[in-house]
């Protein structure tokens, strides 16, 4: 693979797993606050 | 560190000595399970002995390392909350009693190093050298994986995933022990200095025995 | 009871986990006081047995025990001055009654041939080299008792001293309660059996609910 | 009933603003002369790795600070930052086989700095599953607390035996695996910029999440608002209904 291949397999990982990471984060924190019975 | 203080560790050491030799967990199940794991490698890679004889000693402290824990770990070291009860109403001092059973500990698993070492010398051939050295190897890891299964085991204490979790806790600790207990015989295999090794190890001891003796009371409250 | 409570609780809650066993209960034990501690199952009596033994943190209130606030570290120095007899025997199974008592003693650096004159004294002395795992679970109960005679204890907890006791041992039981009491300490036993209870209790609480009434 | 936890916007923002910024930066610096724009891997990895050391540090700190000031609000820094370190170990490690694979054509080069990160990986992964075994959050506290100062007073030990065995077992290369020597000032400006950028990113998960700690809590406590029975109160008296 070229060397762009890696960088761009490099950055997808890093910003992929970070989104994934904040994604998992903030949906849990939507779902306990419906459970709560609030609005955001 | 009032002579109360050590005289219930050597109460305590005592009452762990005497329940495992009652009990032969540590003879019957750790050691053949450390021995057996010893025979099982070379049918996995190949019974060459030159092979044999150099991955043997690097072998042996692994299974030391991962199986060797299982000595503090056993049932005859985890105490029940009625048996603790009883206990801490006898006075006894958490400090004391961490370091009572590290001290256990530490005995069955020197007896465990030198069973299974046994077994790896004949079937790895692995030279004896360097005695003194050797020894003093053998006993500081006794000693430092015996104080991590204790502390580990005291963190664990009673939990739902209760002894699983141990080892899993210890594995990555002992890795400066188990750098030090491999390059220290290399060191002696090559004619180096292995000070700076020991001293590696030596310090795990330190530090493990030191956070144990000072978290034994919030251990204990949970 | 003018003297100052060996024992005094006040608003105190217990929560383990998510589940609150206690809540704000108020209790005071005297000197010399056989306190009879009732309650349906599940009450929270062991939790209470455990909370005054100062091996509990209270959650909510404060109290003493002793003379040491249940909060502090205070609490680790009194702990010898307490006996606790629970429902689930605190010896170990692979030693025998012999050697479970030896090793209290060596705990509580008391002389160890008091483990041979508290054994023999709760009737055992025949038994001292049997393994307790072989034991009966009453005879696992008197080596308690033996332990508790060893040691000179300021507050006795019994959970459920009659149960699994035969005649004579149960003699031996009221025997240590009424010698303790009258010695100055306090007893709290906690007990199904109202009958036998009221009638060595200077005063008896039931716990329902997690609170006293 | 405890404060309203507000639910705060600014972490998501933030933590986009500065990876962009770091993003644009690692592309228009300039290639390495030996690596080419392998180096720009460099721009993630070695932000990832400082943020997993920062976020173990913290979990030190909130361990220590909950045995000595036993209030929970130190666990749950503590919890939050431990389990922030473990997925930014784990993305160092992943971004190290990928920079191993395209520089020297292997997944795993045993370089000192990686085989650390990854036994750090594993004490830590410990301290997770050791929280998720205990449910009564002071023991949980409690032993996540010890667990949290013996795996970070362990790091020093851990490193100089790897370092040391590292250096036993040191290849002759050019270049060492652990990275590039820095060549131009672009580089390093990007490489600055890229840890300030997880900084941001770190903090804002650390807000987030203790965030959600707080509302896990009180929908932990709204279950068991005043009218939650005792647990005694589970047990009522037999009824055996038409017994002989």
């Amino acid at each position: 693979m070229s060397h762009w291949g890696w960088v761009a397999l490099a950055y997808g990982v890093t910003y992929g797993s970070l989104a994934a990471f904040a994604a998992s984060i903030a949906i849990r924190i939507r779902k306990t606050r419906t459970t709560l019975g609030e609005n955001q | 560190m009032t002579s109360g203080f050590w005289h219930q560790v050597r109460a305590v050491a005592d009452r762990d000595l005497l329940r495992e030799r009652r009990r032969g967990d540590v003879l019957w199940i750790t050691i053949p399970f450390g021995a057996i794991a010893l025979l099982l490698v070379p049918l996995a890679v190949g019974t060459d002995a030159a092979l044999l004889r150099e991955i043997g000693p690097g072998l042996y402290w692994v299974i030391v390392m991962l199986f060797g824990v299982l000595v503090a770990v056993g049932k005859a070291s985890s105490d029940t909350v009625p048996q603790q009860d009883a206990s801490l109403l006898l006075g006894l001092d958490p400090a004391a009693g961490f370091v009572g059973r590290a001290a256990a500990a530490t005995l069955l698993l020197l007896i465990f190093e030198v069973v299974v070492g046994v077994v790896a010398v004949g079937l790895y051939d692995i030279s004896i050298i360097g005695v003194p050295w050797l020894i003093l190897t053998v006993l500081i890891v006794a000693a430092g994986l015996a104080l991590l299964g204790t502390l580990t085991g005291s963190i664990v204490n009673s939990t739902s995933a209760g002894t699983a979790l141990v080892p899993l806790l210890v594995a990555p600790l002992s890795v400066p022990l188990l750098l030090g207990a491999t390059q220290a015989y290399e060191g002696l295999r090559l004619g180096h200095s292995i000070l700076s090794w020991v001293l590696l190890m030596v310090a795990v001891v330190l530090v493990v025995a030191i956070i144990g003796v000072l978290t034994a009371r919030p251990l204990q409250e949970s | 009871m003018t003297a100052t409570p060996l024992v005094a609780l006040s608003g105190v809650g217990v929560r383990i986990g998510s589940t609150q066993i206690l809540r704000d209960v108020d209790l005071q034990i005297g000197a010399g006081e056989v306190l009879g501690l009732f309650g349906p199952n599940g009450a929270g009596k062991t939790t209470m047995l455990r909370l005054i033994a100062t091996l509990i943190r209270p959650a909510q209130g404060e109290g003493t025990v002793l003379g040491a606030d249940l909060a502090s570290s205070d609490r680790y120095d009194v702990r010898r001055r307490i006996g606790m007899i629970g429902h689930v025997p605190g010896i170990y199974p692979e030693l025998t009654l012999g050697e479970n008592l030896r090793y209290a003693a060596r705990v509580a650096q008391v002389p160890t041939k008091r483990a041979r004159e508290s054994l023999a004294a709760v009737g055992l002395s025949g038994a001292a080299d049997r393994k307790a795992g072989a034991s009966s679970h009453g005879m696992q109960r008197r080596t308690e008792f033996a332990r508790e005679l060893m040691i000179d204890r300021s507050l006795l907890l019994l959970d459920e001293p009659h149960s699994a006791l035969d005649q004579d041992a149960v003699d031996l039981v009221e025997g240590l309660i009424e010698r303790k009491a009258a010695g100055g300490g306090s007893v709290v036993i906690v007990s199904h059996d109202r009958a036998r209870v009221k009638a060595i209790a200077h005063r008896t609480v039931e716990l329902d609910g997690g609170t006293l009434s | 009933m405890t404060a309203q936890t507000r639910t705060r916007r600014w972490p998501w923002a933030a933590s986009a603003l500065s990876l962009l910024g770091a993003f644009t930066l690692a592309m228009v610096s300039p290639a390495d002369s030996v690596q080419g724009d392998l180096v720009r891997i460099m721009y993630v990895h070695v932000p990832a790795a400082w943020l997993a050391y920062l976020a173990f540090a913290v979990t030190f700190v909130g361990s220590i600070a909950y045995l000595v000031a036993r209030r929970l609000s130190w666990d749950r820094i503590a919890a939050a930052s431990a389990e922030i370190g473990v997925y930014f170990t784990g993305l160092t490690i992943a971004l190290g086989m990928i920079w191993g694979k395209s520089t020297w054509g292997v997944w795993w080069t045993w370089d000192a700095r990686l085989t650390l990160t990854a036994i750090m990986f594993f004490v830590y992964l410990g301290y997770l599953a050791l929280r998720r075994t205990t449910d009564d959050p002071i023991a949980r506290a409690n032993r996540a607390a010890v667990l949290g100062i013996v795996g970070a007073v362990q790091i020093p030990l851990v490193h100089f035996s790897v370092v040391w065995w590292r250096g036993l077992h040191q290849p002759p290369s050019i270049i060492r695996p652990d990275g590039p020597a820095i060549q131009d000032s672009m580089m390093l400006v990007a490489l600055f910029v890229g840890v300030v950028a997880f900084t941001v990113v770190y903090v804002s998960l650390m807000v987030k999440r203790i965030e959600l700690m707080h509302l896990d809590d009180r929908l932990d406590a709204a279950e068991r608002a005043g009218d939650q029975p005792v647990a005694g109160e589970a047990v009522t008296a037999p009824n055996l209904g038409g017994s002989a």
